[in-house]
């Protein structure tokens, strides 16, 4: 029974149509979760001992980090997907994440070099963590690049999976050696852009944006995949049924 | 050429089916791969001699740049003779697939019935034996005239030889994908640099070291372990992007 | 060695928006020929890259002596010579050093037998001179000559007989003729008549 | 009031980091059903077409 499931979710017009029905289960769910960490992050949790109210950036910045970094590995999975049993459908996937991730990849840079600039005085620091968010900058510039570079779609598609699964092998590798360079060279007495140690007053809001923000990417997701889905079926029977809903 | 003439040839020239051909191992069908790109690189030299030029372009741009004074420059050494190798091997990546595929040759590749991640990984080595060892017998001429003591220049060439494998190696990925993609010199940078920072962090480290006369131990270490990296995945990915772009 | 025999079940693929093929389909027993017609555009070209499984069709199946291609590709396109509009030659080698480096992945290619591969197209004069110097008629009878000397059972050509003269024509004949003696399999897209070929399946693209 | 606003000092970096984030929120929502619009839009161009002749 299991594989029908898994084939079913190969097929545009059922992953279509529950993209279409599950979008709002999770674009209100994640609203209220934003809005619940909100709350609790500016008015209710305390100022950090060290950094007052300056740490509250954190409830911005975390989530938006950790966005950029899953959904380029949620886009690497479903490429591989779409490459080893040529399934259109997980090509979709990959192709509706790539602006999403790119954009809080911007938005993880910018407020952390706003987080940072208390610290150190500048706005840009080498800080390992920042360095390896730039370089997934320049792998998600690459990967769109690539993807409008190529007219097939079909091609594109497949071209760029393979980019998504070079990269997605290289980001450890890339966050090791950014972390190791930066150790080297970094007089130790500049503090690093670290989580502080976080009273569970604090935690949970942050517990609450990183879930809002990853129901946010789903319905995000679901949204652009009804759209890469359409670009795909060219004029099959099913689209005629599917947009008079 | 009358036609009873051509029947009797037929029999000598062309061979019956039933006697199947004697076969050839991926392996050596990638050692004649490799031949024949050293074969044609050696034919039209003026090729090869460009990424070393410009690899001494942009090693000249740092004293101009920065400042004459060698103890200056010696700090800068490492990084500005790593940037200049990661770029040159770069400039001679785009051509890697581009000419076969335009020739026809690529496809025959796929087509041979043979390992096409051998016969792309033999391509690679031909390019790497062509770009990235000249890259490395340069790199000292330019350490010493970023001010390099001589003691540091064989650890210097240990790091290029062995950083240029990974750079060509993660190079013929972005070669491979961009290959139909016209104008794509400057894609294939914003795809290829990315991958390439590791080698550039690890190689500059080891030239550092090299320059202070450290133990090069564990900088190489790291260079060797990212072309073990390298050798594994890069020809698999190269290949099915091949593929893909033939399609 | 079952009976050599290709088929085409099905086949959709579109290029962009284009649907180029539209559900082909043939059968070609052993010695035969399938001469694919129709204008330029038409898909002869998809075609021919589907059956050697360059390319990969949206819907329908290919079958080499019973068994879906997909199955073994590299084996089956190790029984297959594609050769394209262009020949697969490289400018700054000789004929022999093309043949050579070309077949020579293939197959093993003794000296002997590369120069009767050229003597049989009438090229072994060409042997020396570099592809950079031969007129195209010159670069298409070397590529004949590695065709011939492929010795595989399914051979797929397009336009194989391009700038050749009527005497050329004539070889293209006399080699597919020769193909389909050996009991092998020859599938062409060609605009001209393929002379001294007997019974010949012939598909007609649709615009 | 004023001091929610002023944030211990930090103000200047907690809002706009807090705008910023939002707006690329927003931004996403707005790109992802614009993108939708534009798709079924070509989708029923495609279905017109082929339906037509």
């Amino acid at each position: 029974m299991s594989f029908t499931w898994f084939h079913r979710l190969g097929s545009p017009p059922y992953v279509y149509a529950l993209a279409q029905r599950l979008t709002p289960w999770l674009a209100w769910p994640a609203a209220l979760l934003i809005l619940a960490g909100l709350w609790g992050g500016l008015v209710l949790a305390p100022p950090d001992y060290q950094q007052g109210d300056g740490f509250r950036i954190i409830y911005v910045h975390a989530p938006s980090a950790w966005m950029s970094l899953m959904v380029y590995t949620t886009m690497a999975a479903a490429a591989a997907v779409g490459l080893i049993w040529r399934i259109k459908v997980a090509h979709a996937v990959a192709a509706a994440c790539a602006p999403i991730g790119a954009s809080f990849t911007v938005a993880a840079l910018v407020t952390g070099s706003l987080w940072g600039q208390p610290m150190w005085g500048t706005y840009w620091q080498w800080d390992p963590r920042l360095t390896s968010e730039l370089v997934l900058l320049f792998l998600y510039l690459g990967y769109m690049g690539l993807r409008a570079g190529i007219e097939d779609t079909q091609r594109a598609d497949r071209a760029s999976a393979v980019l998504a699964v070079v990269g997605v092998v290289n980001v450890p590798v890339i966050h090791y050696s950014v972390t190791w360079w930066n150790s080297l060279h970094q007089a130790p007495s500049v503090m690093r852009l670290a989580k502080p140690t976080m009273a569970a007053s604090m935690l949970v809001p942050l517990l609450l944006m990183l879930a809002g923000f990853t129901l946010l990417f789903g319905a995000l997701l679901l949204v652009r995949l009804r759209a890469e889905i359409l670009a795909r079926e060219r004029a099959n029977p099913w689209l005629k049924e599917a947009l008079a809903r | 050429m009358s036609a009873p003439a051509v029947t009797s040839l037929a029999n000598a020239g062309g061979t019956a089916l039933a006697a199947e051909a004697l076969p050839v191992t991926s392996l050596a069908a990638a050692g004649l791969a490799l031949r024949r790109d050293l074969t044609l690189a050696l034919r039209k030299p003026a090729q090869l001699i460009q990424p070393l030029t410009f690899f001494a372009l942009v090693t000249m741009l740092f004293p101009l740049a920065i400042s004459p004074q060698l103890s200056q420059l010696r700090q800068v050494a490492p990084g500005a003779l790593w940037a200049a190798a990661l770029l040159a091997s770069l400039l001679a990546l785009e051509f890697l697939f581009r000419d076969d595929s335009q020739d026809g040759t690529l496809e025959q590749y796929a087509l041979s019935g043979k390992s096409l991640t051998a016969l792309i990984f033999a391509k690679t080595l031909a390019h790497w034996l062509l770009t990235g060892v000249p890259l490395a017998l340069m790199a000292p001429l330019a350490a010493i005239a970023l001010g390099a003591p001589t003691a540091a220049l064989p650890g210097i060439i240990a790091a290029v030889v062995l950083g240029s494998v990974s750079l060509s190696l993660v190079g013929s990925i972005g070669a491979a994908l961009t290959l139909n993609i016209k104008r794509s010199s400057a894609l294939l940078s914003l795809l290829t640099l990315p991958l390439s920072l590791p080698v550039l962090i690890f190689g500059a480290r080891a030239t550092q070291v090299a320059i202070s006369g450290g133990s090069l131990i564990a900088p190489l270490e790291l260079l060797g372990a990212l072309a073990v990296l390298g050798v594994t995945l890069a020809p698999l990915a190269a290949a099915a992007a091949v593929r893909i772009s033939l399609e | 060695m079952s009976p050599n025999t290709l088929e085409a079940e099905n086949l959709h693929l579109w290029r962009g928006d284009r649907h180029v093929l539209r559900g082909v389909g043939f059968s070609l027993p052993a010695g035969q020929c399938l001469k694919l017609t129709g204008a330029n555009g038409t898909g002869k070209t998809s075609l021919l890259r589907t059956l050697a499984g360059l390319m990969y069709p949206e819907e329908g199946r290919v079958r080499f002596c019973g068994a879906d291609v997909r199955a073994d590709l590299r084996a089956f396109q190790g029984s297959l010579a594609y050769l394209g509009h262009e020949p697969p030659l490289k400018a700054d080698l000789t004929a022999r050093e093309n043949l050579r480096y070309w077949i020579g992945t293939r197959r093993r290619l003794s000296d002997a037998l590369l120069r009767a591969g050229l003597a049989r197209v009438g090229a072994e004069a060409l042997a020396g001179r570099l592809v950079r110097t031969l007129s195209a008629g010159q670069r298409r009878r070397v590529a004949l000559a590695g065709l011939s000397l492929c010795a595989v059972p399914l051979w797929l050509l397009d336009e194989p007989a391009t700038n050749l003269d009527t005497e050329g024509q004539a070889l293209v004949g006399s080699l597919i003729a020769e193909q389909l003696a050996r009991g092998g399999l020859a599938v062409a897209a060609v605009h001209h008549e393929l002379s001294g070929l007997g019974a010949v399946h012939q598909l007609e693209l649709a615009a | 009031m004023k001091e929610f606003l002023d944030m211990g000092g930090y103000g200047a970096f907690v809002w706009p980091s807090y705008a910023l984030t939002f707006a690329v929120i927003a931004l996403n929502v707005f790109w992802a059903r614009r993108a939708l619009r534009r798709a079924e839009a070509a989708a029923r161009q495609r279905l017109a077409a082929r339906g037509g002749p």
